[in-house]
């Protein structure tokens, strides 16, 4: 089984020449050429690398997948995150993240990537809650460390530091605010 | 008899209440701030009365609120679950003034076992052992090292006001003496407005190990044996189980019996937990006594199989204990998983949020007490406990392995849960073999909060393939003649074949 | 030790084989017909395999089918379930000549307990009381008339090779005897292939009550208390509870070795139950048994503690029993209600299709065993029954109590089920009093199938208004400024907040 | 509380005044008025026939509906069955038939009442099921309550019998047939 010389194996489908028969797949730290070899209803064969599967998949509800695969019954349900394009997978064993890669995802990953570099003197947190206390003020001059705000969630509370020397460019919320996960709190230049 | 009860609660307590009140015929009210309009509570009852906003200190900790809805529901009684009022002295107080019957004991055992010190004093009068530490508030730090030489290091500085870890050091070394107490006190008084401490010897490799009690009106006292609660992070418990693995029937007895004398030295009434600690040698010391029901008194109820809620409920209504103290034994094993919304693999961050899916374990031995549903928003404002999984075996070793068996089976998605740190734990040596104590967590950390990898590369490779599939179908690039059969929803599949019309 | 068992079933009982399978670290093997791909049994076991088009006599009742999936799937053991081929004798020698191991008894078990009139013989040889009658099959007319001179009017008419209420005639007159022997006959023949006929006196006002009993290679046996099984429809049973209302503990202990003595008497392996009759005045009559797991296991296994399909695979391990008679005891009741897909209110007319929306009950003393599932389609080829509650309370009164609770809690939608009906049941006098027999249903059938009217005229304008508000806000006729805050659809307000983009 | 002189107040928010506030819906036998009196966020104040009502509604996921209505708390589940327009409606204690009329549905009604007569010849089963025997051929004459076709469903075999003296006209169906609820099976003339 498996081989490279499997990847040139026939499309035994007839499909429209401009169908999309193939995908990057990110999961975890690892990155999937999938690619479709043919389908019959519920039977689907594709190879994943350099490997060849021979499924039958079925969606049963809940948005669970059930997959049999050399008569293994494997369960898969699909969450979809941040975009169509973004999975959480979550199997009887374990979840990942998977991440459907085509040139759009691979240019917003590349202007993240920018951003985020731009964006570092943001203070967010990364779960939702209530903004308790603001330590700081507009225009206070901080020093690497020094703590900036408290939230909230779930009797909860986690203080969040300045990372480096800074001084405070604008105050986003205020007490008693309810905040979103990543939300900017405090800017800081 | 009663005939209403208003629960003065929220979450899973609630539901859990309002439940044994259905089954004996009894109307429950609700109280419900902003954030719990459409919480399950509120959905269970019978009636349902807004008192307030989101923050418990504007809803659920304002008597006067609760009294009110009291009033106006006509409710004959108040169970308070456990949190929030339900070890308030004056809340009871108020409540019994008002002419509602308080499903808790009076508030004078509340305020003696609610103050650590008194505590402590009240225990040691009736002649049960209690951790070596000074009986009085410590008030000024000249006698400090006549106490150390009398207890030998380290010693624990505790708030007398304390709870949820607050208030709390460890001191090793004489020096770090006095500033330890300034910075509990310091705690102490932020945390509970009262910045009593005292000083207690520390117990090494301790064992947290309770005791249920039931007391009626009449002075009848039983126990209902013992639940082992030592696997702990920061103070909270996360796992218990009952019998405990270190037991044995003459501790239990002598146990059960200093239990029963806590409670008779307060007079107290209802359903109630004295807490203890236990070192290696099985020697016992009073710690503290809760009084209201637990958390964990599911696995009692397994176990000794009795409601706790419906007894204290005929408590409350005054009737005599239903049972003996030799009426009571424990068969089998129950074990208890507490499940947070929270991140296990970032350092336990809550994660409040909307339910997406939800497979509940079921079949032999399970129970489930829990809130959330399909379609809910876990709020941020209250405790991140959504459910509790209770599973039972005929002994230790097939409760274990009914909880893997649980675990496996329990999905929740669209919020992050401890599932896979409990499951850790139900595979860590020492918890197997019932060899552990208040440092398990801590002792195993790196193992337990390590993801699991049981899936393999097959299954890895099946979720790449879901995906790919899902993907596919989404985006309309299956266009073969065989596209009809493929149902990515099953409802529009339904749909079409009755012949629905939809707007 | 078995490593890998092959479930030759589907539905519940698949799904509840293999949850005792994973507690015991035991692969599974499912088989699955055409109808079968997407059923809870496949998505749990280990692996699945295909055995043919959906009708049972084309897959689940094809021992090759099962023996050839047996064989790739390289199982060491083989579990039938109940129903399909668990008490087909032919089944379980294959299995055995084709080096499996049947979790079951022998061959010679199940066809001497599987034809009635050598089963008959067998129980009395072995001095247990049968239902007086003729011990042979019905050859000719000629003697009828003699036969019922000895035992008296009326009689039943029995299909030797009986079950499911097919090939039953009972007779009041003399004149109608020959035609419903006729009329039994030829419903055999057609039914099961085997005209034999034989004929018993007609027990008035019989209580239909069960032994569990468990026996190892050794010669061990025991029995596990009764199980009173009164409440049948059609010779179908409804609900089952333990202890039995009518039982008293001499009568148990003498129908207790009856049942012993019968599961001796051919040599029995593993979990079977001896059914008797039991009149009005405490006599007992041996009616058949049954070589395989009963539907109504689960309450056995809550009042007396033990696991019983575990109990069948240590057993088929060839381990000796774990429990005497004298560990077994039963604490407490329990009492199961069979959920059926149907429409009670509508003649009982199966109601397969598309499960909406499914609510289980839960808290304490609550067990679930289904196997249905949100936007699972209920195929039209198997057995109505979707789920099995079972509940547990102290005293019987506490189990009823809490039967209505869970009824209440139980929602299934978008199939017409049988729970309108149980609760029916739960609130009829004479169930309530645990004063009935085999007619309970037949005797209330008027008020038990009178739809609830507890709901009031304000709850019905609830509903008015439920609909009311849904449809304006379908049509888009709220367009108030307040229209943000409707969400009709918590997902898609989710969506929006967290800013997600769809396709 | 109530009384016909509640129907005259007036609708406290300004509404387009082409939109419809009031619908005729069935329930069971019954016929209910329904009109909108107002609405604030989730509170709603509506008649129903002669009755006022202010109640709390919010939609809680799985298509079920809390309502509190002078603090008693209702559970609704709504499921749309034949169309949009009706529903089954499951309280803790109760299920009813529900149905929207508007001027749309009552000529639906009268049309299939129309139907109904004219097709009465139409053999059929209420339940989904498989046919397992057809015991008519095309053309035989019939006796009323003759039986033909038998369909099963779930282990339960449902025989369906002509309700008259009449023509077999066509079979629509052969043995070993799927077939929904409500499908013709056999016509009748």
């Amino acid at each position: 089984m498996g081989g490279k010389n499997m990847v040139k194996e026939k499309v035994s489908l007839a499909y429209n020449s401009f169908q999309m028969t193939s995908l990057d797949i990110k999961i975890k730290d690892r990155l999937a050429k999938v690619k479709l070899i043919s389908k019959d209803k519920s039977k689907l064969t594709v190879m994943v690398d350099n490997k060849k599967y021979e499924v039958d998949i079925e969606k049963v509800g809940g948005g669970i997948y059930s997959i049999l695969h050399k008569n293994h019954s494997y369960n898969v349900e699909l969450i979809e995150t941040k975009d169509s394009k973004s999975y959480q997978a979550n199997t009887f064993y374990q979840t990942f993240d998977i991440e459907i890669q085509d040139a759009e995802t691979r240019y917003m990953h590349n202007r993240n990537k920018a951003d985020s570099l731009g964006t570092s003197k943001v203070i967010s947190s990364p779960m939702p809650g209530r903004v308790v206390k603001i330590m700081v003020s507009k225009g206070e001059k901080l020093t690497a460390g020094q703590t900036t705000i408290i939230v909230s969630a779930m009797k909860m509370e986690s203080e969040y530091k300045s990372p480096m020397d800074a001084v405070v460019k604008d105050i986003m919320v205020k007490e008693g605010d309810i905040v979103s996960a990543n939300q900017p709190l405090i800017i800081l230049e | 008899m009663i005939k209403k009860i208003l629960v003065a609660n929220r979450g899973e307590i609630a539901v859990r209440v309002m439940r044994t009140c259905r089954e004996m015929g009894i109307s429950t009210v609700a109280v419900y701030s902003e954030a719990d309009r459409k919480s399950l509570h509120v959905r269970y009852a019978d009636e349902a009365y807004f008192i307030g906003n989101s923050p418990s200190n504007e809803s659920y900790l304002v008597i006067d609120k609760i009294l009110d809805a009291a009033r106006k529901s006509k409710a004959s009684a108040i169970h308070p679950g456990y949190g929030f009022l339900s070890e308030n002295a004056e809340f009871a107080r108020r409540c019994r003034k008002e002419g509602f019957i308080f499903i808790g004991p009076s508030s004078h055992s509340i305020s003696t076992m609610g103050d650590k010190i008194t505590a402590r004093q009240t225990a040691m009068n009736a002649g049960i052992p209690v951790v070596p530490g000074t009986n009085r508030e410590i008030l000024n730090e000249k006698g400090l090292s006549g106490i150390v030489k009398e207890f030998g290091l380290p010693v624990m500085i505790k708030a007398s006001a304390g709870g949820g870890g607050k208030g709390i050091r460890l001191v090793k070394n004489e020096k770090d003496l006095k500033s330890a107490v300034r910075a509990a006190k310091s705690e102490a008084m932020s945390a509970f407005g009262d910045d009593s401490v005292y000083i207690e010897k520390y117990i090494s490799s301790p064992h947290h190990i309770e005791f249920q009690i039931l007391a009626d009106k009449f002075g009848n006292v039983i126990h209902l044996c013992e639940r082992e609660c030592s696997v702990q992070r920061r103070h909270q418990k996360i796992i218990e189980e009952s019998p405990s693995p270190l037991m044995t029937p003459g501790l239990r007895e002598k146990m059960g019996e200093a239990a029963v004398k806590a409670a008779k030295a307060v007079e107290y009434e209802g359903a109630g937990t004295v807490e203890f600690l236990v070192d290696e040698d099985l020697n016992f010391y009073f710690l503290e006594m809760n009084t209201r029901l637990q958390v964990e008194h599911p696995i009692t109820e397994r176990v000794i199989g009795v409601d706790l809620v419906k007894a204290q409920i005929h408590i409350a209504a005054g009737e005599p204990l239903m049972y003996k103290q030799s009426d009571i034994c424990q068969l089998g094993h129950a074990i208890e998983c507490r499940i947070y919304a929270e991140d296990p693999f970032r350092n336990f961050m809550p994660d409040p949020g909307l339910i997406r899916h939800i497979t509940e374990p079921t079949g032999l031995g399970i129970r489930t007490d829990g809130y959330v549903y399909e379609g809910y928003e876990i709020p941020i404002f209250y405790d991140p406990m959504i459910s509790k999984l209770i599973v039972w075996g005929i002994r230790r070793g097939d409760a274990i392995d009914r909880m893997k068996r649980a675990l496996y089976e329990y999905k929740i998605s669209g919020v992050k849960t401890s599932i896979p740190f409990l499951k850790n734990i139900m595979n860590t040596r020492s918890f197997i073999d019932g060899k552990y104590n208040t440092h398990f967590i801590e002792d195993n950390l790196e193992t337990l909060i390590k993801p699991g990898t049981e899936c393999g590369a097959t299954c890895e490779d099946m979720s790449v393939i879901a995906a790919f599939f899902d993907y596919m179908t989404k985006i309309k690039m299956f266009q073969s003649p065989a596209q009809s059969v493929i149902t990515p929803d099953g409802w529009k599949e339904y749909g079409k074949r009755k012949s629905i019309t939809r707007l």
